[in-house]
């Protein structure tokens, strides 16, 4: 994506603020540096599927079920569907459909070098991805991985900027969004520094005020040009009212010097100044009859800041904000912060909770995330450490979502989900915690992570439980295209 | 988390004396399904435990007078794991930074048995756990057997002898520095071995010789070493990512554990144990805690199983083939007549990894319980 | 090269220019010159038996058969008894020849390979020697926006005199060290977006002034193309879509995003491929794009997917795929990437065509630079810039013999102490003697 | 056919079979190990072996023919000094400084992709020597393409003795010690110092000594284990003659001597060869005149050169070294021995590989064009009579 706006008009992203598009639905074949455009899958007809069985994502489960998907997108999923017209058939009523599963903290598509180095808000992420090798690409979609969030490695406090991306069998990324959140981080300086979390939460929350006052400053900045828009436009109408009986003179004027003049107007007013030519005397605008109206003042070009603009998208709630607060007190932090600023906030690896805070995150609507679960966490397998922490969040009604970290390879985002659930999660609570959950951890939840209606095509089928990580997927759909069989492993 | 256990085991137990049983200790066992071995089911069984040891199976056994009777209608009970290669003790420990050779030395001299680590096993369906000395030594040591819980139990001291060739005994600071050199320098000590002691037993038979690899030059020159002095009774010890292994094992009849892919590992190394299954050739799973924790012997064998290892041969390389490979089949691996009695209780199929453990048992008696739902909110 | 020496050459390379054609002149007198070969090999009609080369001026006069061309009294006449002429090689892109290759900050695209050039380094003589007869010196690759690179022959006292063209061609790269690569794109994205936004500012107010001089009836100003100060001139180019850039691809990432950098911006691309760029021929093609690669021609590499060394050519990749390459050389202790026509040979034996091989070192890099209408192939009205070979190009046993740049022997073996140690005039196998006058 | 013929090649036990399947290889160029060229020459093969080269003649009755008429037969070639299989930073043992005992067939990986390499490149026989670290840094090992499938095997783990002169045993070593570990020599007299107090020590020890290393060394007293000795400046090389002059000892070559030219009497009167490598592995701490064209001077001063891919390994190929030298100013036959015959003496393997001679190994290579031309291209490979390597041309039955 353009990160500061293009230098040749025209474009649609052109208008600075239009950067922010954090909505912006970048295209698939980034791989192949051709014109952009969404995914399409190559059938234009709508295909239904019949499976013996549908996991949702959501905890519902459909037996059998029917999904109807066009132009890489579920159109309908129910029960029974009718049967639209020119739509194909697909039977596999004897495999179980289920939601590609989503890493929401994932290294994958980074170059080695971003995953070592912390970043800050300001890094486009999804330009800095990278291509995995295909092999790996199956290797990950063996294990039903089909969207990641990429993280990139944060310093406490404002961390980096986040994009999801979608797996390609060829290892292309395919970025779904190119803003999809937000990361934070109290220290992890543990019993050295007790007052580091205070200390952070200041500094945050001292950023949060500053981005919003930007915020404010963008806004007006932005009426203003409009503003100004408006005046130079009555300015120019009140100058041509001045002009009629020079009218004759103007159009001859040009007409001596042919190539002078262009036709201005919307065409040329997008063009940069360009071709060559020297100045040569022009005739100065002599002083006129009439009153001529004062000219506009255009107000002052107002500088885009990228990383206040992604501070201002999580002020906005446009994406989510990830929280690392692993301690009661930088739990408690962590969600004034959330509170105060009104955040969409994730709280990432709370190991310890007050249950009071408990209870504030399930009314605040907040997620939960962890990462591997046999070697993050900090004081794993010391007496104090609580294994049923995820359970604990789960009663309590706050969403559980569990990504690989970085440590480990997406591969694996199954098998830590089984673990989650040996951990004492629910067996459902365990699959939405890498599918729906997930997603909602990474900002994509309107995109992907359940087979719900409007959401990404990308579907697994299983021949048997889709949560046993040793069963690969018979078959996998990526945005409403079935991996050719050559593909599957 | 400790009061609760000990909460639940004594709910479990009621008056059962926690020092060891008394001769008429009896126990039996009935669940919906017992797998005596991998691929050996008895749907419905009953399992009869005496003195630690499995003493009668089939099904609707009588109960005796005086005997503990447990019922788990629905729940799987499965041999319990054997964690084959580890270094399971406080850091350092096992780590014996002066000299390069040291046959003598006993990772059993140096385990912590109060450890919260051998429960941390126990947690994750390990029941026995092999511990070695650091791999830092070329003539590295003697391994020895622990059986988990909270109480663990050291049962054999002298496991096997191990050689390492990997870089870990190169040494900047202390020779060898470099594989030859610690060729040259087992060999050297091969030659002028002892009458006595382990190397003298490793050489003749009687102790299995186990050498330590990381790259496929580690592991051929083990292969020649052991051509070579013509030891009899090889283990290896290789991780996953070492590509050749299946074409360099074939035909050499030595014993593989096979220790975690590591976390960058390419995707083929998850293919290994099932080319290795290809070929017929034995290997065991093992954690190589601490590099990685005790729970990795549970996630290790679904991805191999993503990649086509049978799921049999999944449940053996964790059981029955650690056993075998190390001579404790007549103890260990199988719930088999005279077997000890050291097997879980799952809610699930054994090989699936969110199958949840319910309880462990070591030689008959409980040593983990799992916490009947989650524990009421109780901030430090 | 300091910052400030970059800033105050705007001025100096406008006099030199100026002055380029007085001081050659004064510096290659001799600028007649007939070379007659039994064989010439034209690189862009087939080789011509006992041909002859005619120059005047510099410039080729003639090509064709000996007996058909005919040498005026007056003009000096090399014959060639064994052996092979064509037009001298063009390196297309080289860091070497200047005191260092790269700035140490990250941005420095008003820096010029001119600046930093030393006309007495040995590269230039071993250019002469391996029979270079244009080299393009342009930053290296450890700057995000390099700087520009000055087209030269390799010889001359002062860097005015060695100019042969100002293409202006600017060095991109996303492997600065220490940075990481989103950190690289950033930067990147910020100084074309920078001088994007800049220029669209400065097109506004130009406008708008338009747009009001056209309501009060008055003629409007003329557009005028805004001369931005020196240091920003070469990356106002880039953005307005007039200039060329050599992007460094160290993998098969960066080239999709140099392709798609330089269409946004629509300024001319020429990938500079690393041998960790794999996969790069499929894309090129579509782009229709030509590449430069690395001096290691062919390597041994472990292929990611499987774990197994694999033995690749990246510019056999190319010609199997229809791509257009130019190889290029290192000055260095590694024989093997030292000369070109070595290169050349090995693409062959990687299944290169001979022809394609040698036009990796004449037409192509010509092209890529913008200069086909004067280097690359004898033709009339070209440079006359000759490599006079003991041998065929792809033998191995073929040494430069003589070389011309534009009319003017500016290298002879029999005078190259270097050579004269391997091959001491008793010992020498090829007819070096035919170059007599 | 081809299949057959396969087979019958691969069913030839090397010893035994008396009435072994002959094979007849017609080579349209045969460039032979001494460096001369035969057109349409004739190659009878038999059990492994080779029965005769001919310079033409009828094919024999019965026998496999391969056609190999428009292409190139040489002796497969001889690489005597590289690192293949050994992993960098790991070829030296430097536990101390004089390690006889230490062997780099122990530490090889055969698996090494750059054994498969070095045979698609015509190389059908490797000497492997330990790093250059130690005074005297271990055994050097012998490996060819004679296992299953023509993987490589080691078939002599103890071909020589290498030790290093120079600047590579003392690099690296801190001059004033400063724990209890420490590495001795810091200067050239160090190393000398070394080298001679190993065979003194070996010399004076008692006669039924168990240690391993003294007993290697007193083979080499003993003139049964050839010395393989790193010295490139010329004074190095001096050094290393006489030491050898000074213990009795036999030197088979003198490696990495780019210098040779300029000391070639000495070497031609000590009947001593000199392996050369890629002029990459000079370092200027080495002291040494780099001049382009030292093998051909070497070779043109008399002195029996060989070319190797040398330590470190990653560069060109052997024959691509070859053509190298050949470049700058080596005959092309010279060119050609340095990596065939030279090599092979150098090995102690004169009599069974090198060259195509009746009686020696049936190791040869069929080269698409001249392997010194620019499109010169290794067809395929035999070791010891069997195809290892690459596909054979077609082949037919023998006339009556």
């Amino acid at each position: 994506m353009n990160w500061i706006a293009p230098g040749r008009g025209g474009p649609p992203g052109s208008s600075l603020p239009a950067l922010l598009l954090p909505l912006l639905l970048l295209s698939p074949q980034a791989g192949a540096g051709r014109k952009a455009g969404p995914p399409r899958p190559r059938r234009k007809a709508p295909l239904l599927i019949r499976v013996g069985k549908a996991y949702l994502g959501t905890g519902k489960v459909l037996e059998p079920a029917a999904i109807l998907v066009a132009r890489g997108k579920i159109l309908a999923i129910g029960k029974h569907l009718p049967l639209p017209k020119g739509a194909k058939v697909l039977d596999l009523s004897g495999l179980t459909a289920a939601p590609g599963l989503v890493d929401p903290w994932a290294a994958t598509f980074l170059a080695p070098s971003d995953r070592r180095t912390p970043h800050d808000p300001a890094g486009p992420t999804s330009s800095g991805l990278v291509r995995i090798r295909p092999s790996q690409a199956r290797d990950l979609l063996l294990a039903g991985v089909t969207a990641l969030c990429v993280t990139p490695p944060g310093k406490d406090g404002l961390g980096p900027r986040l994009a999801a991306a979608a797996l390609d069998p060829s290892g292309t990324p395919r970025p779904i969004l190119a803003l999809s959140g937000l990361s934070l981080r109290f220290s992890q300086a543990g019993p050295k520094d007790p007052l580091a979390p205070l200390r952070i939460y200041k500094a945050l929350k001292k950023a949060f005020e500053k981005a919003r006052d930007y915020k404010e400053k963008r806004d007006k900045a932005q009426k203003e040009e409009k503003e100004f828009q408006k005046k130079w436009k009555e300015y120019l109408a009140a100058l041509r009212k001045l002009r009629p009986r020079k009218k004759a003179l103007g159009k001859k004027a040009p007409s001596s010097r042919p190539k002078a003049s262009k036709p201005s107007g919307p065409k040329a007013a997008s063009r940069p100044a360009s071709g060559p030519g020297r100045k040569k005397t022009a005739t100065r605008p002599s002083a006129r009859k009439g009153k001529v109206p004062p000219r506009p003042k255009r107000p002052a070009p107002f500088r885009i800041d990228p990383a206040q603009e992604v501070l201002a998208a999580a002020l906005e709630r446009k994406i989510p904000v990830r929280i690392e607060a692993h301690t009661s007190l930088e739990v408690k932090k962590a969600l004034q912060l959330a509170w105060e600023f009104e955040l969409r906030a994730v709280l990432v690896e709370p190991w310890e909770v007050d249950p009071e805070d408990l209870d504030r995150a399930a009314r605040m609507g907040i997620t939960v995330l962890y990462g591997p679960l046999d070697r993050a966490a900090p004081g794993y397998g010391e007496p104090g450490f609580r294994q049923d922490i995820l359970a604990t969040f789960e009663k309590a009604g706050v969403p559980v979502a569990l990504g690989t970290r970085g440590f480990l390879s997406p591969r694996f985002l199954r098998d830590q989900a089984a673990l989650a659930r040996a951990m004492g999660l629910s067996p459902g609570g365990a699959f939405r915690a890498v599918t729906l959950y997930a997603a909602r951890a990474s900002g994509i939840e309107a995109l992907a992570g359940s087979l719900e209606k409007g959401k990404r095509a990308d579907i697994l089928f299983f021949a048997g439980d889709p949560a046993d990580p040793a069963l690969p997927p018979r078959r996998v759909m990526l945005g409403g295209k079935f991996l050719p069989k050559e593909v599957r492993l | 988390m400790r009061r609760n256990t000990l909460f639940w085991i004594s709910s479990l137990l009621g008056a059962l004396p926690a020092l060891p049983a008394p001769a008429q200790d009896v126990l039996v066992l009935r669940a919906g399904k017992i797998l005596v071995a991998p691929g050996k089911v008895l749907p419905r069984g009953t399992m009869v435990v005496r003195e630690g040891k499995v003493f009668a199976l089939g099904r609707d056994l009588a109960t005796p007078a005086g005997a503990k009777e447990l019922d788990f209608p629905t729940a799987v009970v499965v041999p319990g794991w054997v964690d084959s290669w580890t270094q399971a003790t406080s850091a350092g420990e096992t780590q014996e930074l002066s000299t390069a050779w040291t046959p003598e030395i006993r990772a059993a001299d140096a385990l912590d048995l109060e450890s919260p680590l051998w429960e941390r096993f126990a947690r994750w369906g390990v029941t026995s756990v092999v511990v070695t000395p650091d791999p830092a030594q070329v003539g590295g040591g003697l391994a020895c057997l622990v059986k988990t819980g909270r109480k663990a139990r050291l049962v054999e001291k002298a496991l096997f002898l191990q050689f390492s060739l990997t870089s870990r005994a190169r040494n900047r600071e202390r020779p060898p520095t470099s594989l030859a050199g610690q060729v040259a320098l087992i060999r050297r000590n091969f030659r002028k071995a002892p009458k006595e002691g382990p190397l003298a037993r490793a050489l003749s038979g009687k102790l299995p010789a186990l050498f330590a690899c990381r790259t496929p030059a580690e592991v051929q020159a083990a292969l020649r070493l052991a051509a070579e002095f013509h030891l009899p009774k090889v283990l290896l010890e290789a991780p996953q990512a070492c590509r050749p292994l299946p074409s360099l094992l074939e035909g050499s009849g030595v014993g593989l554990i096979l220790t975690p892919p590591g976390k960058e590992a390419p995707p083929w190394s998850l293919g290994i144990p099932a080319a290795l299954a290809g070929k017929g050739l034995p290997f065991a799973f093992a954690s190589a805690c601490p590099s990685y924790p005790p729970v990795e012997l549970r996630l290790l064998p679904a991805p191999a199983r993503r990649r086509g290892l049978d799921p049999v041969r999944a449940l053996a390389a964790v059981t029955v083939t650690p056993a075998r490979l190390l001579d404790l089949s007549w103890r260990i691996g199988s719930l088999r007549l005279g077997r000890d009695a050291d097997f879980l209780v799952l809610d699930g199929p054994p090989a699936h990894p969110g199958s949840r453990i319910l309880s462990v048992f070591v030689e008959g008696r409980p040593v983990w319980t799992a916490p009947a739902g989650a524990a009421k909110e109780s901030p430090k | 090269m300091s910052i400030s020496g970059g800033l105050s050459m705007g001025t100096v390379r406008i006099l030199s220019l100026i002055l380029a054609q007085a001081a050659l002149a004064a510096l290659l007198p001799a600028q007649d010159l007939a070379v007659r070969a039994p064989k010439v090999l034209t690189l862009s009609g087939p080789p011509i038996r006992d041909g002859l080369v005619l120059i005047q001026n510099g410039k080729i006069l003639r090509v064709g058969p000996a007996s058909k061309v005919k040498v005026p009294m007056t003009v000096k006449e090399i014959v060639l008894r064994k052996g092979v002429v064509m037009p001298a090689l063009v390196l297309a892109a080289t860091s070497q020849g200047m005191d260092r290759p790269n700035e140490n900050m990250a941005v420095t695209p008003f820096v010029e390979a001119a600046d930093g050039i030393d006309p007495v380094q040995p590269f230039f003589e071993e250019c002469r020697r391996v029979g270079y007869g244009t080299v393009h010196v342009i930053p290296g690759s450890n700057c995000i926006l390099g700087g520009v690179g000055l087209v030269v022959r390799p010889f001359g006292p002062s860097i005015l005199s060695m100019t042969v063209a100002e293409p202006r061609i600017q060095a991109m790269s996303l492997s600065k060290s220490g940075m990481g690569r989103i950190q690289a794109v950033f930067t990147l994205e910020k100084a074309l977006g920078d001088m994007a936004r800049e220029l669209s500012l400065k097109a506004r107010e130009a406008r708008e002034k338009k747009e009001e001089a056209l309501a009060k009836g008055e003629e409007p100003p003329e557009e005028k193309d805004s001369l931005l100060p020196g240091e920003k001139r070469n990356l106002a180019a880039l953005v307005k879509g007039k200039g060329k850039a050599f992007f460094y691809c160290s993998s098969k990432d960066d080239l999709v995003y140099a392709i798609r950098l330089s269409r946004r911006y629509g300024f001319e691309l020429v990938p500079v491929l690393s041998n960790s760029c794999r996969d790069a021929a499929p894309l090129l093609k579509k782009a229709g794009l030509a590449a430069v690669l690395s001096p290691r021609i062919e390597f041994e590499e472990t292929d990611p997917d499987t774990g197994e060394k694999i033995h690749r050519c990246p510019a056999a990749e190319l010609f199997r795929a229809g791509v257009p390459f130019a190889l290029t050389t290192e000055y260095g202790s590694d024989l093997s990437k030292r000369f070109p026509l070595w290169q050349a040979a090995a693409a062959v034996r990687n299944g290169v065509s001979p022809e394609a091989a040698l036009a990796a070192l004449t037409t192509v890099p010509a092209r890529i630079l913008g200069l086909e209408d004067r280097l690359g192939s004898l033709e009339k009205g070209k440079d006359g810039n000759l490599l006079l070979l003991s041998g065929d190009p792809l033998d191995a046993l073929s040494w430069t013999e003589k070389l011309v740049i534009e009319g003017k022997v500016v290298y002879d073996k029999a005078k190259d102490p270097l050579l004269q140690k391997i091959f001491p005039p008793e010992k020498r196998k090829t007819s070096g003697k035919g170059g007599g006058k | 056919m081809k299949a057959i013929l396969l087979s019958l090649l691969s069913a030839l036990p090397a010893a035994v079979a008396p009435r072994a399947q002959v094979t007849a290889l017609r080579a349209g160029h045969l460039l032979n190990g001494d460096g001369k060229v035969t057109k349409n020459a004739l190659v009878l093969i038999s059990g492994g072996k080779i029965l005769a080269v001919k310079p033409g003649g009828a094919l024999p009755a019965g026998a496999e023919v391969v056609d190999a008429r428009d292409l190139w037969v040489t002796p497969a070639l001889v690489d005597c000094g590289s690192s293949m299989g050994l992993a960098p930073g790991n070829a030296t043992e430097e536990d101390r400084e004089v390690e006889p005992a230490v062997r780099a067939a122990d530490a090889l990986d055969l698996t090494d992709p750059a054994f498969k390499r070095a045979l698609a490149s015509g190389v059908g026989t490797i000497c492997v020597l330990p790093g250059s670290k130690d005074v005297i840094s271990g055994l050097a090992a012998i490996v060819r393409f004679t296992g299953k499938d023509g993987a490589p095997r080691i078939v002599n783990p103890a071909a020589a003795l290498v030790a290093a002169m120079g600047r590579d045993p003392v690099a690296g070593n801190i001059r004033f010690p400063s724990s209890h570990y420490f590495r001795r020599p810091t200067t050239r007299m160090g190393t000398v110092w070394l080298f001679r107090k190993a065979f003194f020590d070996a010399r004076a020890a008692s006669p039924d000594t168990k240690d391993p290393g003294i007993r290697i060394l007193r083979e080499a007293l003993a003139g049964r284990l050839p010395l393989r000795i790193l010295a490139r400046p010329e004074f190095d090389i001096r050094t290393a003659l006489n030491l050898a002059e000074e213990f009795n000892l036999r030197v088979a070559a003198v490696d990495e001597a780019q210098e040779a030219w300029r000391v070639a009497a000495l070497l031609r009167s000590a009947r001593v060869p000199a392996a050369l490598a890629p002029s990459t592995r000079i370092s200027r701490a080495d002291m040494v005149k780099q001049e382009w064209n030292f093998a051909a001077r070497a070779a043109a001063a008399g002195i029996p050169a060989a070319i190797q891919t040398g330590r470190g390994g990653g560069g060109l190929s052997l024959i691509a070294q070859a053509r190298t030298a050949y470049r700058l100013g080596m005959e092309k036959g010279a060119a050609f021995r340095a990596v065939t015959l030279v090599p092979a003496r150098i090995l102690g393997m004169e009599k069974r590989i090198g060259s195509l001679e009746k009686g020696k190994d049936a190791d040869l290579v069929l080269w698409k064009g001249d392997p010194f031309g620019p499109a010169g291209k290794v067809v395929c490979v035999f070791c010891g009579g069997r195809k290892v390597y690459g596909r054979t041309p077609s082949s037919k039955e023998g006339s009556k």
